[in-house]
């Protein structure tokens, strides 16, 4: 019995855990530790319209149960990611959902209308959440109206599904949700970096040649799974939940929450079997908890005992 | 092959003030191809600290399975690592990268192996290869003080040493880039500070050198983008190197450092 | 020599560590670890007009390097608080910064006006970032408009001077910063708590009684010094920095982030000692880095190097 | 006076499925009150988990000064506790809260002790110090299952033993309060979980009792608010007591609970 199997737009998962946009590059590295058929889906790293080289260096920082990083979505480009990391991902029977960045409403559109095309790829998540690009950047993921607009052109020249993935640096994230739901998007992912800074005890300077860089990790969990429970009850979206996810337990507070699937970056960094791991942990917590199937936990957390699937334990 | 392995730890000794030379078995010796190579150390099964530890491979023993890590105790995870004792295991992910060169040498030649304070450990194991195959070596190492000074014993069974110390404690008062001045060699394989290292490459660029660099990782086998440096033939655009997975060893000339 | 005290708005302090509010309730208990004159300054727990009890019970959890609370402002009410809590206090030779909360702006206006009237109470915390209120208090703590205009109200009754509590909860803290400047303001602490949840494996209901809750302790440093880092050079208010502070190090960075004090909370709860323990390393640390007095530190991290005072190492 | 104290594990043991025995030498032993005080450990001395965990003392030899707790292996903190060696030294803030009050009887009358679960522990010091003042005990245990089941033994040795178990797999089945009906006695002193508390003031509110409470708590010392609940004359009102400081043990009827 498959107790993990999830159905998302555009996406038919045989598990819901993924590896973060970011954290996982375009599969080669991890490929040397499993087979990445294992895996529900894979995010691929952010592409943009041009190769990008990204921020200077250092561009990570650890913090007290997480790391800030400031990669500044250094990519090969559009052009490359279509004719050698896409077709090298198509050897795996597993669905791509690409992370598309830019700094203007064209770019967007250029690289999903573009990137969509590729077989492999089953779904866009639009990264409009980078705390690390100077330019524009910001305005798309923190002004609803800005989100609003670039989702409906997305969505306009886009063959897959769009996920827009939401930043949590924001007053109000359900205001967020719903502006790009409004806009046509397919689902959100969620959540993407804290803002966050550190110093260094004998310069007094930034770790990060950036200066501020995205929080990731166990840290902002709680964050996360706040607005992925305030968010899953405000929209009728899916949600692939992600932030600081390390284990099976994780994976099912996300569930909880309000998420339909889970996506794990930071972990993979500290343990490269992560993904596998919770994968195969999975069924057995489900089966200590009582529960049939996975999507049977999604929403516990705010759905009243009459909408509860019936639960054994 | 990369492998993630639990080690048990063999000995761990304090050799110089906050130096620590710590052994531990396993069977991912049997993949390191150069000296040079690192490993990624998790020093914790918990949350803090978080990030494995990028730390060189010093010396390692095929036969026995076992490698040696030379580290300075400095922040939490250093920290936490010097308090571990043998018998314990601990959390490795390695050989990782590309290692220093040996073949890059012919016999008879001289090669000159410049260390700067923790860029001294993985300059041991290419020492012992490379007069293994008959290359007469000559080290020059740097340090901060003389209590910081580690291994010129075991370097001079190898071959001439020498050591500078930049308050003069020990050795010759400043850096290793004074010593050499007087030096005849054939190739330089350096690791340490990155002003040494420029200082290096700036001199000598006549010479063939090998440079070790160092940066702040995340994964640590090149999936996070973290710790790129650009190429020195594109030094402002987007061609870049990686120093997990395509160093941390570089010609120079190759990468800007 | 003394290389620790610090002038702010109505703060005289021998040393620059205090006490969160909210953390260190009244002062009592912790009296019976130390003697409470070691302290630079004590932030007594939020007072109102009338005694609250705060939400039900669990009201706290734990979370990865942080905790979440959900008190509600329980507190025994103005009237208590200036004859008990006050006057208790006064035998102690420490500046009392008074955390000040309410629901509606007249709330806040009553208990400033009468307990800024207190002889030991030397400045008011206005607490416009509590998350745990459902009434109101959101608004003051994100809406730039109506901080100011609470701010400038506060401070028309107030005898002493006036910092404002930042909530991190905001897409744009400089604005909230500038508003409150405008307002008046004299001085600014931060931050107050993220907001966040954890939600229980067994239940999958949220651990909180509230279900939401702040989130404080380590895992919200980098957010901190961040905003503070972002704050200091736009505004020219001085900033009581706070947000898991646990070591004389955590202080530092700190002080290089723009903070002239720092608060320690949720640290009291692992430590009670760490406030004093705090207070004794911080010479020996800044002897260590080559820094005569703590002011030195202050902004070093965005300082250009013609502004920093000579620093030996 | 409330101490905060690196204490010595003498001995760690667990005594049934997943529930731990733990003895420490501590000077704070001196300072401990009645029997129901308990104390806070920090389990590590790191980030993780970062909060200390409140365990009640469940004997303790003034003599020796050591002190001994049991506690349930549940989640992150217990789990690294029930790692921990004797020879290591444990973080411990104690002791707290007020106990039961032992002076409340008469010599020749009998007290009934209900312990449910990991209730049952701080039940031992009491039903110590109520026969050494000619109290007659008789305890009453409830359990999950059969593995769950501690300490009936050392209690067989003060006086009367019922132990229910809720899967009827030991004893009787059921829970507790089904053992206590055909029971007569003077007063009830009982720490469980929160129905059993209730149930049992519900059914005995004719008697003298007192029930030890269990809250989430932050500061275990009564500074942060975590730890309150409303007092039973003033159920919506502001008064309240604090589970920490004012209890763990209350008189029945006192609190909301
Ligand atoms: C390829 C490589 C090989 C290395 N080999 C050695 C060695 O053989 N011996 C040795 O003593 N040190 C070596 N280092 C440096 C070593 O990784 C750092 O000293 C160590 O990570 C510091 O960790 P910490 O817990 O003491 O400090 P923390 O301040 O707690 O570290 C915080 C974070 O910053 C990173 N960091 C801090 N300093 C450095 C640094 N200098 N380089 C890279 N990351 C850093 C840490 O990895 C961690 O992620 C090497 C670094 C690299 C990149
Ligand atoms: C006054 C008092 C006395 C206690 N005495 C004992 C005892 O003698 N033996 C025993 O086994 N247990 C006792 N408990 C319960 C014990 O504190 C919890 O089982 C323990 O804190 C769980 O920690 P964890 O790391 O296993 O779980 P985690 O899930 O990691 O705990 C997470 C957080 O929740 C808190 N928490 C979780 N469960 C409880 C609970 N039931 N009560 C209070 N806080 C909780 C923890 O303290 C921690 O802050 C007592 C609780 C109180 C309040
Ligand atoms: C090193 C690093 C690089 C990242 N790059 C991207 C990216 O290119 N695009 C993106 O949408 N998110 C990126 N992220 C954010 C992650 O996808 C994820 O949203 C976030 O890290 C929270 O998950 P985690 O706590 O499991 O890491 C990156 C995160 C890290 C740590
Ligand atoms: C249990 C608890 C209660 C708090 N109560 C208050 C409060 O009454 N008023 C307030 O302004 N902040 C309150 N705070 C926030 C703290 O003052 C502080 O801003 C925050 O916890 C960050 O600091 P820390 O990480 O050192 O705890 C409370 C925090 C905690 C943990
Ligand atoms: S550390 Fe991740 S790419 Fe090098
Ligand atoms: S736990 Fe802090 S008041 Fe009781």
């Amino acid at each position: 019995m498959n107790r993990l199997n999830v159905e998302l737009p555009g996406l038919n998962l045989k598990n819901p855990i993924m590896p973060a946009s970011g954290c996982f590059g375009f599969g080669r590295e991890y490929s040397q530790f499993y087979d990445l058929n294992e895996l529900g889906a894979i995010m691929i790293k952010a592409t943009t319209v041009e190769p990008r080289f990204g921020n200077p260096t250092p561009r990570v920082a650890e913090t007290d149960a997480g790391m800030l990083n400031a990669i500044g979505l250094q990519n090969p480009g559009l052009e490359k990611v279509l004719s050698e990391e896409l077709p090298w991902l198509s050897q795996f029977d597993v669905p791509i959902i690409a992370n598309v960045a830019g700094s203007l409403e064209e770019d967007y559109v250029s690289v999903a209308s573009e990137i969509s095309k590729a077989a492999n790829v089953h779904a866009l998540e639009l990264n409009i959440s980078c705390p690390n690009v100077k330019t524009g950047g910001i305005a798309f993921g923190t002004i609803p109206e800005v989100a609003k607009r670039l989702t409906r052109k997305v969505k306009e020249v886009s063959k897959v599904p769009v996920y827009v993935k939401l930043s949590p640096n924001v007053t109000n994230i359900v205001e967020m949700a719903r502006a790009v739901e409004e806009g046509g998007a397919d689902g959100l992912t969620m959540i993407n970096t804290l803002v966050g800074m550190r110093l260094d005890l004998k310069t007094g300077r930034p770790i990060l040649a950036n200066n501020t860089g995205g929080l990731s990790g166990p840290a902002i969990k709680p964050v996360a799974i706040r607005m992925i429970y305030e968010v899953s009850q405000a929209v009728s979206l899916p949600i692939i939940g992600m932030g600081g996810v390390q284990s099976a337990e994780d994976v099912i507070e996300y569930f909880y929450a309000g998420a339909s699937a889970v996506a794990v970056g930071t972990a993979n960094f500290v343990d490269p079997f992560v993904c596998p791991t919770i994968i195969e942990e999975l069924p057995v917590l489900l089966e200590k908890l009582g529960f049939e199937h996975i999507s049977e936990c999604k929403g516990r957390s705010w759905k009243k005992h009459g909408e509860l699937t019936y639960h054994r334990a | 092959m990369i492998q993630k392995e639990l080690c048990q730890i063999i000995s761990q000794t304090e050799i110089a003030d906050d130096i620590f030379e710590i052994t531990v078995k396993a069977s991912m010796v049997s993949q390191i191809k150069a000296p040079g190579q690192f490993v990624h150390i998790r020093v914790a099964d918990a949350l803090d600290p978080l990030l494995r530890r990028p730390i060189s491979i010093s010396s390692f023993n095929s036969v026995k399975g076992q490698m040696t890590m030379i580290y300075r105790r400095d922040g939490k995870g250093t920290t936490k690592l010097s308090e571990m004792k043998p018998g314990m295991e601990l959390d490795i992910l390695g050989p990782l990268g590309n290692g220093f060169p040996v073949e890059e040498m012919e016999i008879g030649e001289t090669a000159l192996l410049v260390g700067g304070g923790i860029g001294v450990p993985p300059l041991y194991e290419l020492s012992t290869q490379l007069i293994a195959r008959g290359i007469k070596v000559i080290h020059v190492l740097g340090f901060q003080t003389e209590s910081a000074v580690f291994y010129e014993q075991e370097f001079l069974k190898n071959g001439e040493t020498y050591v500078a110390t930049v308050d003069g404690t020990y050795g010759t008062k400043g850096f290793v880039t004074d010593v050499i001045e007087n030096l005849g060699f054939d190739a330089i394989y350096a690791c340490g500070p990155t002003p040494m290292l420029k200082a290096l490459e700036r001199l000598y660029s006549d010479k063939k050198m090998f440079l070790s660099l160092e940066e702040r990782m995340g994964c640590g086998i090149g999936a996070c983008f973290a710790c790129v440096c650009h190429k020195a033939d594109d030094p402002t655009g987007f061609s870049y190197k990686k120093v997990c997975s395509d160093g941390p060893v570089f010609r120079a000339g190759e990468v800007v450092i």
